[in-house]
């Protein structure tokens, strides 16, 4: 791999940028692997990238019925955070965040981490007992966070409605200092080229059409170009998960659901931090000047990632109302996204009834903060056949044994589940 | 009667009497709230050719069977709410629920008072379609729908009822009690750059 | 230039009668009525209107309409501003004020612009390769970044003005009014169909407008205005100018933005609402938005003056403004000809006309010739000059193959090049509505493929661009339209206007016109996104890179997501990725558009149930009096419950422990109304009540209530409450207030969909009764004169127990029902009583000290009994044993929703979550609700948690303060010592018992 | 902005219902019969079909009915609506191919 770097832009500012390399290669599947993975998006690539790096097995194939890095790592709004109410998750999600700050060193490729801090906004004592509960407990956990007053609030967000007649008061909040945003895309650009130069092989346009099964145990995929046979295969297909486990005759307890994520026309710096609320889903400010707004799932199961009207109205009545300064501010591009939610809406990550066939699924509306991590501990999980501790409680079993991680709420995402 | 003064209306607060008047002048939308009247919650087999013969019997004209439409008797009406339930509205003092207890005797219903649990808000004039259209999803163009006709469904955010009762048009609109003022606060608002007067009920 | 040979002594649209007043950066100006910003601007010698987003190169006007990606400018000041607004799109009105954005200190001389000195460091995705060392420096290099990014500002005040919305429905809904939608239209209605026709302009018309075509020997203007005239006066035909339909949603629902005062002053617009949102739902929709212009990519192809060929000819035509002295049209097709003649009959000077094809016979160019207008066949401009406009350019021979310039330059001077490379359809709600595109190589452009919804595409978005066709295919859609929508067609009569139609030879398709260097080498640039700075270059530099997709290659360069979200580099973007990658353009493929169309107004999306309509408020019959008293208000499920009843002077701990001592010393009085209540009828009520419960209902005898717990069906608790048994068949059930929605949907659901054989109706009547309740010891002495004429003492009226009674001298009901552990009372009137019982209760406890008593006093008093609180105590995540409440589940019952899950092994773990009481030891400590509990205090985290405080208060009546808490393992730690730790302490606390008061409840059945 | 054909009122706007998930799944007659892992078939795992789905609606904000939809999960299109109890319709996709179908 050729290394970026402003020197590598100098140099090749001098051959007018004709000589840059691939950023991966696009190679053709080969008959056998001793991993293949079902799905080129953050954790599929990163799974790919952290086997190769950690467990040194890099006869690794990751086959993608589209282009890499479009599935929910292209359509999402980029916010990296770990404040969440339990335990499991929050330590979870902690990993990931441990990872974010040197990623761009490590795969040599900018994925803008900026953690720019993130708040919780609470517009009701109910609020705030859940947020005091989950600030406590990442606080004993060792994970930073802390409460912020509505003044504080106030110098951080000064575009946010603090004042007392406002029509979602601000009763206080809490604020994780290291939480932030990052660029989406670069993220799943810049896992794909590090494990390509570790000598994964990408492989796009390739769907998979079956899981191959011999007694019980995976020997591969059938897909469009062809079988690919393999000693373990890993399902990492956010949106299309349920699909993809009937092809190895199970079913999962999640519904795939659209979401939608809007931004507004790009404008000098106005918010420099991100916020979320009980009331609005999130806002943050794009390094373009774009406000990115996310918003909650649609009501009612879907494939299509277009949304529907009505979630938008909705959504931006509360944002004129929090944000009073952006009523004449106006929507450029809205987007969707199918995301897999769990009925408990926390992650669905280990073993399957099939043996050697792993899953990485359902992370909902919570998948992109956690793609460095959920990349570590499943390429751990694969590699060695047993759930790492990080990923242990987040098994399919927890289903029957009742055994739930419940995180409603933890995204403000209206979840539709049991 | 001393009964009726202690009795309040939802909106009796807002003090629309003083406020009403007979001249509305330009005004495009006349608003106004119904009196207390007994509505009654008929439950029953729809499906059922004798129940509905027997309640027939009992309120003097046929229940309404065709989704969304009011049938009217001497003094009561029924309007349509779901394949096995009606609202019967009547002026208090008719004792519907009593009736409808003696003629249903023995057979698989259930007659519940809700008159104090809804309020009524009269929407009329020449803009009164175009007030509804700001809130409520309904087609509501007479071709579509017209006296005699009525829905449930959504306004804003309140889950109302509306009834036709003329050309003018003139509508009825049901809802809870606990939301009358924010409806009635809403249908104003939206009204508002067509002038609205208030009139008696 | 002088600007008075700008505008055009006769013709156009505007009324030169009406001089409109404006200042453009802080100078004074004049325009007309009738006029863009951008028209205006143009008529003043305005070229220079802002600069770039990457490289911050100067920029001028560069079209006429929406898909304009340069003229990006700021709107008004204070809180009327508007950021990133589109001078091309904004009407001109007396006293409008517009500046430059992206630029300091002025748009002429900018500071930013040496962006351009190191653009060779700069090309697309140079971030992703760089910033990245020391890591946390990126927060220092983000910084400047952002501030370089980004167009206009936001207002930092709230917005004045007010939106509103509507629904439509329509037979037949035509987008767009230009010569297409408006035969469409016309064709609907005369059918008798409802139609409802939109367009973003300010006047019907289109391209018609900006064109000096005859129809039936008359203006085509004059058309229109005829046409228009019939539409209005049909009354099922609605017109909607300046409305824009940005998006095309399932099942034929598209959203309009109709603007209502934005050609107006602001203060001129006050009090109606600007903008109108149609949500309309049409049975056909047609669609008539034309197409756009596309440029041509050559070198430095970016400089003010460079402009497409059909909005110069509009300014000239629509607005009777000359946008430069001497042009040189740069073009690929024979329609651009049209504009050469045009400009050539207003006086503007031809420098050339250089067209890509090495043979030019159309009429069209014929007819130019006539003119004497030079052409320049199989040409292609080389370079631009001039700094802040273009002074010349140079022209020279084209390689047959298109790939390379050949002899020597010629120099041409001009201001301004009309440049034409064709036509793309507005394809936008097409693909929005689910259609796919299919690609036309001939024309070079995509077209509507398969319809998806009840929809049809006419005129130039189909690719039909002659005018007569159009027409032909607007009537034929507009007839087919209202036939599929039901109405006969047959008989009507539409005649199109005679209208010449000179016939078009074919254009030559060059994704990137050759320079005199290599794409990329050498100092110029072949930009084909002007909005966000993306060259011919950048496109290349991604496909090499392995960014093939075409995804890939717009996120890698930014191409197409400017504000003008492409719509001029669309299809030259893709045309050069395809050359790059050697395909097809088709299998390159393009991206589905999604709405919006142009970008709307947050404002506009949120409409009116803003302020005082946010939020949906219940109120109870009695909420006057709560708001006379003063009353503090607190909102569960949209109802205001007064929370509590400060007195002058009290804060809310004095309020509440006064509140609190009266209910336990004397009495309280309470607005219980919000509970929901639904009643049960019929033999199989009891069937649904031992479904629904965790506990056994069959014993339960008429006139006595009983306490249940309902579980979810994975045997968590999500509600509660009282039912009482009224009659044989007759129960009434008591919900949580904000529960009674979902415990009637619920139990409505299982009726309707699996027990559809029982005989039970069920009816919610939460709001036919208004319902107080009265508490405390001497509570009995106050209901005992209400209830005059019913037996209330203990005996007759046992705890739990419910009579029908006048109270008040009402007809109603008293039970004995408590949520605070004393003697307490329900009563219970219709709603139309409430108040009278209330003020008859208040006048008549006055005597024993009667007091009012808001939720905060409830829960105390409650949680003092370790009485369960949905959000507190249970949050779908306990079972009724968690709760200690294993005497509320029947043991011996076969089956209830819930009980197969309980029985799971994780339900039997001996370290779940379970109810207790904490009693902390500092008795004046009252711990904040959510802290956690741990087992052993560590001198760092992590450390392991064992639970949290569910509910805690100041106990009034134990004075001291009390919690209860859910602890794993709980119910085993009675007597235990567990910590709390706080932000600044750490608090000890014994687990108890999670009953505090009164545990044999005595004084309940006293 | 689905336009559903509720079997009583005719077509409606998708803001007066709600949609109950997937259709025909009974309740276990004798629940206490099943495994856990039985159990917690019923409860949580679902089909989560891409394409033809049927699917159960409640007309909330009008008759109050619920009813099973046939709706397609990809292009949103409903095929049919039917009141409960009823057999599901077997529906053709766009490709003639039946797709889905209830359990």
């Amino acid at each position: 791999m050729r290394r970026y770097s402003i020197w590598s832009l100098l140099r090749n500012a001098r051959s007018y940028h004709e000589g840059w390399a691939e950023a991966w290669r696009s190679p053709e599947p080969k008959p056998e692997y001793d991993v293949v993975i079902i799905g080129a998006g953050g954790h599929g690539l990163a799974t790919a990238y952290y086997l190769a790096k950690e467990h040194g097995i890099a006869n690794v194939a990751v086959v993608e019925k589209g282009w890499l890095g479009g599935g929910n790592v292209a359509r999402n709004t980029t916010i990296v955070r770990s404040n969440y109410l339990s335990p499991e998750s929050a330590f979870l999600y902690d990993k990931a965040m441990e990872l974010w700050p040197g990623l761009s060193r490590e795969l040599n490729y900018n994925v803008m981490f900026s953690p720019r801090g993130l708040i919780n906004v609470g517009h009701s004592h109910e609020d705030m007992t859940e947020l005091r509960r989950r600030v406590r407990a990442l606080q004993l956990n060792g994970i930073e966070s802390s409460m912020l007053t509505t003044a504080e609030i106030a110098k951080k967000a000064p575009i946010l409605d603090c004042s007392p007649t406002a029509p979602h008061p601000v009763f206080g909040g809490s604020w994780q200092a290291k939480a932030g945003i990052a660029r989406h895309d670069a993220v799943a650009w810049g896992y794909a080229r590090a494990a390509d130069a570790r000598g994964v092989d990408m492989i796009q346009n390739c769907e998979v059409t079956g899981i191959r099964r011999e007694g019980g145990r995976v020997a591969g995929v059938e897909t469009v170009r062809g079988t690919i046979r393999a000693r373990k295969v890993a399902i990492v297909t956010a949106g299309h998960s349920g699909v993809v486990a009937s092809m190895a005759g199970f079913r999962l307890p999640l519904t795939a659901y659209t979401m939608q994520a809007f931004v507004s026309e790009p404008m000098k710096p106005m918010l420099d931090t991100v916020v979320m609320s009980s009331k609005l889903v999130s806002v943050s400010q794009s390094d373009k000047g774009e406000l990115v707004i996310g918003m909650s799932t649609e009501p009612y199961a879907s494939y299509s990632q277009r949304g529907s009207l009505p979630e938008i109205e909705r959504v931006a009545q509360t944002m004129t109302e929090l944000y009073p300064c952006t009523r004449r501010v106006r929507m450029l591009r809205k987007w969707g996204g199918t995301v897999d939610v769990p009925v408990d809406a926390s992650p669905i990550m280990g073993k399957t009834p099939v043996e050697n066939l792993f899953i990485n699924v359902g992370w909902g509306t919570g998948g992109f903060k956690s793609i460095p991590g959920s990349g570590f501990v499943f390429a751990h999980t694969i590699a060695t056949g047993e759930p790492h501790p990080l990923a242990a409680p987040f098994g399919l079993d927890r289903f029957a044994s009742g055994r739930l991680i419940s995180e409603h709420g933890a995204t403000g995402a209206l979840v539709h589940g049991e | 009667m001393a009964d009726s003064y202690f009795r309040q209306t939802a909106l009796a607060p807002l003090g629309l009497a003083a406020k009403a008047t007979d001249a509305p002048g330009e005004a495009g939308v006349l608003m106004s709230e119904h009196p207390l009247a007994e509505h009654v919650n008929l439950r029953g087999d729809g499906a059922s050719v004798e129940f509905l013969q027997v309640a027939r019997t009992t309120i003097g004209y046929a229940l309404p069977t065709e989704p969304n439409t009011v049938t009217e008797g001497t003094n009561s009406r029924a309007l349509w709410l779901g394949p096995h339930e009606w609202l019967l509205v009547a002026p208090l003092g008719t004792a519907l629920v009593a009736t409808l207890g003696r003629g249903l005797a023995g057979r698989a219903f259930a007659a519940t008072e809700l008159g104090d649990a809804r309020a009524v808000i009269g929407l009329s004039g020449p803009n009164a379609r175009d007030v509804l259209a700001k809130s409520c999803p309904l087609d509501l163009n007479p071709k579509s729908f017209g006296p005699g006709r009525c829905a449930q469904t959504k306004l804003s955010r309140i889950a109302a009822i509306i009834a036709q009762r003329d050309d003018a048009p003139s509508y009825e609109i049901y809802v809870a009690r606990s939301v009358a003022r924010y409806t009635w606060r809403w249908l104003e608002d939206a009204g508002s750059e067509y002038g609205v007067a208030i009139v008696a009920g | 230039m002088k600007r008075r040979e700008a505008r055009l002594d006769v013709g156009g649209r505007v009324n030169r009668d009406r001089v409109l007043n404006f200042t453009w950066n802080g100078k004074p100006y004049k325009g007309l009525e009738g006029d863009t910003l951008a028209s205006a601007l143009l008529a003043n010698g305005i070229s220079l209107v802002g600069r770039s987003f990457k490289y911050h190169r100067p920029r001028g006007i560069f079209s006429a309409g929406a898909e304009e990606p340069n003229a990006i400018v700021q709107l008004e000041t204070g809180a009327y501003t508007q950021p990133n607004v589109k001078a091309t799109q904004v009407e001109l009105y007396e006293g409008l004020e517009a500046r430059s954005v992206n630029c300091w200190p002025t748009v002429e001389y900018d500071f930013g612009a040496a962006a351009n000195l190191c653009a060779k460091l700069l090309p697309a995705g140079f971030y992703y390769k760089t910033f990245m060392w020391p890591s946390r420096f990126w927060m220092t290099y983000e910084y400047f970044i952002r501030r370089a990014a980004g167009l206009g500002r936001a207002p930092k005040e709230a917005d004045p003005d007010i939106y509103d919305k509507a629904h439509a429905h329509c037979d037949v809904l035509v987008v767009g009014g230009g010569p297409t939608g408006l035969a469409a239209a016309l064709a609907a209605a005369r059918a008798g169909a409802r139609v409802v026709l939109a367009d973003e302009q300010s006047e019907f018309g289109g391209d018609l407008l900006g064109r000096r075509d005859v129809m039936d020997d008359a203006p085509a203007v004059e058309w229109v205005r005829k046409v228009v005239e019939e539409l209005a006066s049909f009354s099922e035909v609605r017109l909607l100018p300046r409305s824009t339909v940005f998006g095309y949603y399932d099942h034929n629902y598209l959203a309009i933005a109709e603007r209502r005062t934005d050609h107006l002053h602001p203060k001129d617009g006050a009090g109606t609402p600007r903008q109108r949102l149609w949500k309309v739902r049409a049975k056909q929709v047609v669609l008539a938005t034309g197409s756009i212009e596309r440029p041509l990519v050559f070198a430095d192809n970016d400089r003010p003056g460079v402009m497409l060929a059909e909005s110069a000819r509009t300014y000239l035509n629509r607005y009777g403004v000359k946008p430069g002295r001497r042009a040189v049209v740069f073009t690929n097709n024979d329609n651009a000809y049209a504009a050469a003649i045009d400009l050539a009959d207003a006086g503007v000077e031809i420098g050339a006309i250089v067209d890509l094809r090495p043979d030019v016979q159309g009429p069209l160019p014929q007819k130019a010739r006539a003119r004497g207008l030079e052409i320049l066949a199989g040409e292609a401009i080389v370079a631009t000059h001039g700094r802040n406009r273009v002074q010349s350019v140079e022209v020279m021979l084209l390689s047959p193959e298109g790939d390379h310039v050949h002899g020597t330059a010629r120099k041409i001077d001009c201001d301004l090049v009309c440049v034409s490379g064709g036509w793309s359809p507005t394809v936008h709600l097409f693909s929005q509505s689910g259609g796919k595109l299919t690609y036309d190589a001939g024309r070079a452009c995509f077209v509507p493929g398969k319809s998806k919804q009840a929809e049809r595409s006419a005129g130039a978005c189909h690719g039909t661009f002659g005018v007569a066709d159009c027409l032909d295919e607007g009537f034929a859609a507009g007839l087919a339209a209202a036939g599929a929508a039901g109405f006969t067609t047959a008989g009507i009569s539409l005649i199109a206007p005679a209208v010449e139609q000179p016939g078009e030879a074919g254009l030559r398709a060059l994704p990137i016109v050759p320079g005199r260097a290599a794409v990329g080498h050498g100092k110029a640039k072949h930009f084909v996104d002007l909005a966000n700075d993306v060259t011919a270059a950048d496109v290349r530099l991604a496909a090499r890179e392995g960014y093939r997709s075409v995804e890939h290659t717009k996120r890698y360069t930014t191409l197409g997501m400017g504000p003008d979200q492409g719509k001029t580099s669309n299809v030259p973007g893709l045309a050069i990725l395809a050359e790059a990658l050697g395909k097809e353009i088709p299998d390159v493929g393009t991206t589905t558009f999604r709405p919006p169309y142009t970008p709307v107004t947050y404002g506009l999306l949120a409409g009116r149930d803003v302020g005082e309509m946010s939020d949906l408020t219940r109120t109870t019959p009695i909420h006057e009096w709560h708001a006379m008293t003063g009353a503090v208000f607190d909102d569960a499920g949209h109802w205001r419950r007064p929370w509590y009843y400060p007195r002058a002077g009290e804060d809310m701990a004095a309020a509440v422990r006064r509140e609190c001592r009266a209910v336990r010393e004397s009495v309280g009085i309470m607005d219980a109304s919000t509970l929901g209540k639904i009643e049960l009828v019929g033999p199989d009520a009891v069937k649904v009540l031992n479904q629904v419960y965790a506990n056994a209902w069959d014993n339960l005898a008429v006139g006595r209530c009983r306490y249940g717990l309902m579980l979810g069906e994975d045997g968590m608790v999500f509600d509660d409450g009282v039912t009482a048994r009224l009659g044989e068949h007759h129960y009434l059930m008591t919900t949580t207030t904000g529960g009674a929605a979902r415990v009637f949907g619920w139990i409505d659901d299982w009726l309707q969909c699996e027990w559809t054989n029982w005989k039970v109706f069920i009816t919610s009547v939460t709001e036919q009764w208004a319902t107080v309740s009265i508490a405390g010891p001497r509570a009995r002495d106050l209901v005992r004169e209400l209830a005059a004429g019913t037996d209330v003492s203990a005996e007759a009226l046992p705890h739990m127990a419910i009579r029908e009674a006048k109270v008040a001298g009402f007809p109603g009901r008293v039970a004995r029902i408590s949520f605070t552990g004393e003697l307490s009372f329900e009563l219970s009137v219709p709603s139309s009583y409430g108040m009278a019982l209330w003020t008859a209760c208040v006048t008549a406890g006055a005597k024993y000290g009667l007091t009012p008593f808001g939720t905060e006093a409830v829960h105390v008093l409650r949680a003092e009994k370790g009485y369960i609180v949905s959000g507190h105590e249970f949050d779908g995540t306990v079972t009724p044993q968690d709760l200690g409440m294993g005497w509320a589940v029947g043991k011996t019952k076969a089956d209830f929703l819930g009980r197969r899950s309980l029985d799971r092994s994780d339900m039997k773990r001996a370290d779940r979550k379970q109810l207790v009481g904490l009693q902390v030891q500092d008795p004046n400590a009252v711990l904040p609700e959510g802290s956690q509990v741990v087992e052993r205090v560590l001198k760092a985290p992590p450390m392991p948690m064992i639970g949290h405080v569910t509910s805690s208060y100041w106990s009034e009546t134990l004075k001291r303060g009390i919690a209860l808490a859910l602890v794993a393992g709980g119910h085993a730690r009675m007597g235990q010592t567990v910590h709390i730790p706080l932000e600044d302490k750490v608090l000890d606390a014994v687990v108890v018992s999670p009953v505090f008061y009164d545990p044999e409840g005595k004084r309940l059945h006293g | 902005m689905l336009l559903i054909n509720c079997p009583w009122c005719g077509p409606r706007d998708e803001i007066e219902f709600t949609c109950g998930g997937e259709a025909h799944i009974a309740r276990p007659a004798d629940p206490a019969a099943l495994s856990d892992q039985e159990w917690a078939e019923y409860l949580f795992m679902r089909k989560n079909l891409k394409g033809l789905h049927y699917e159960r609606w409640h007309h909330s904000y009008g008759c109050r009915q619920w009813f099973n939809a046939a709706r397609d999960t990809v292009t949103h299109e409903i095929h049919a609506t039917y009141k409960m109890g009823e057999t599901p319709p077997v529906v053709a996709g766009e490709d003639g191919v039946v797709k889905g179908g209830n359990s």
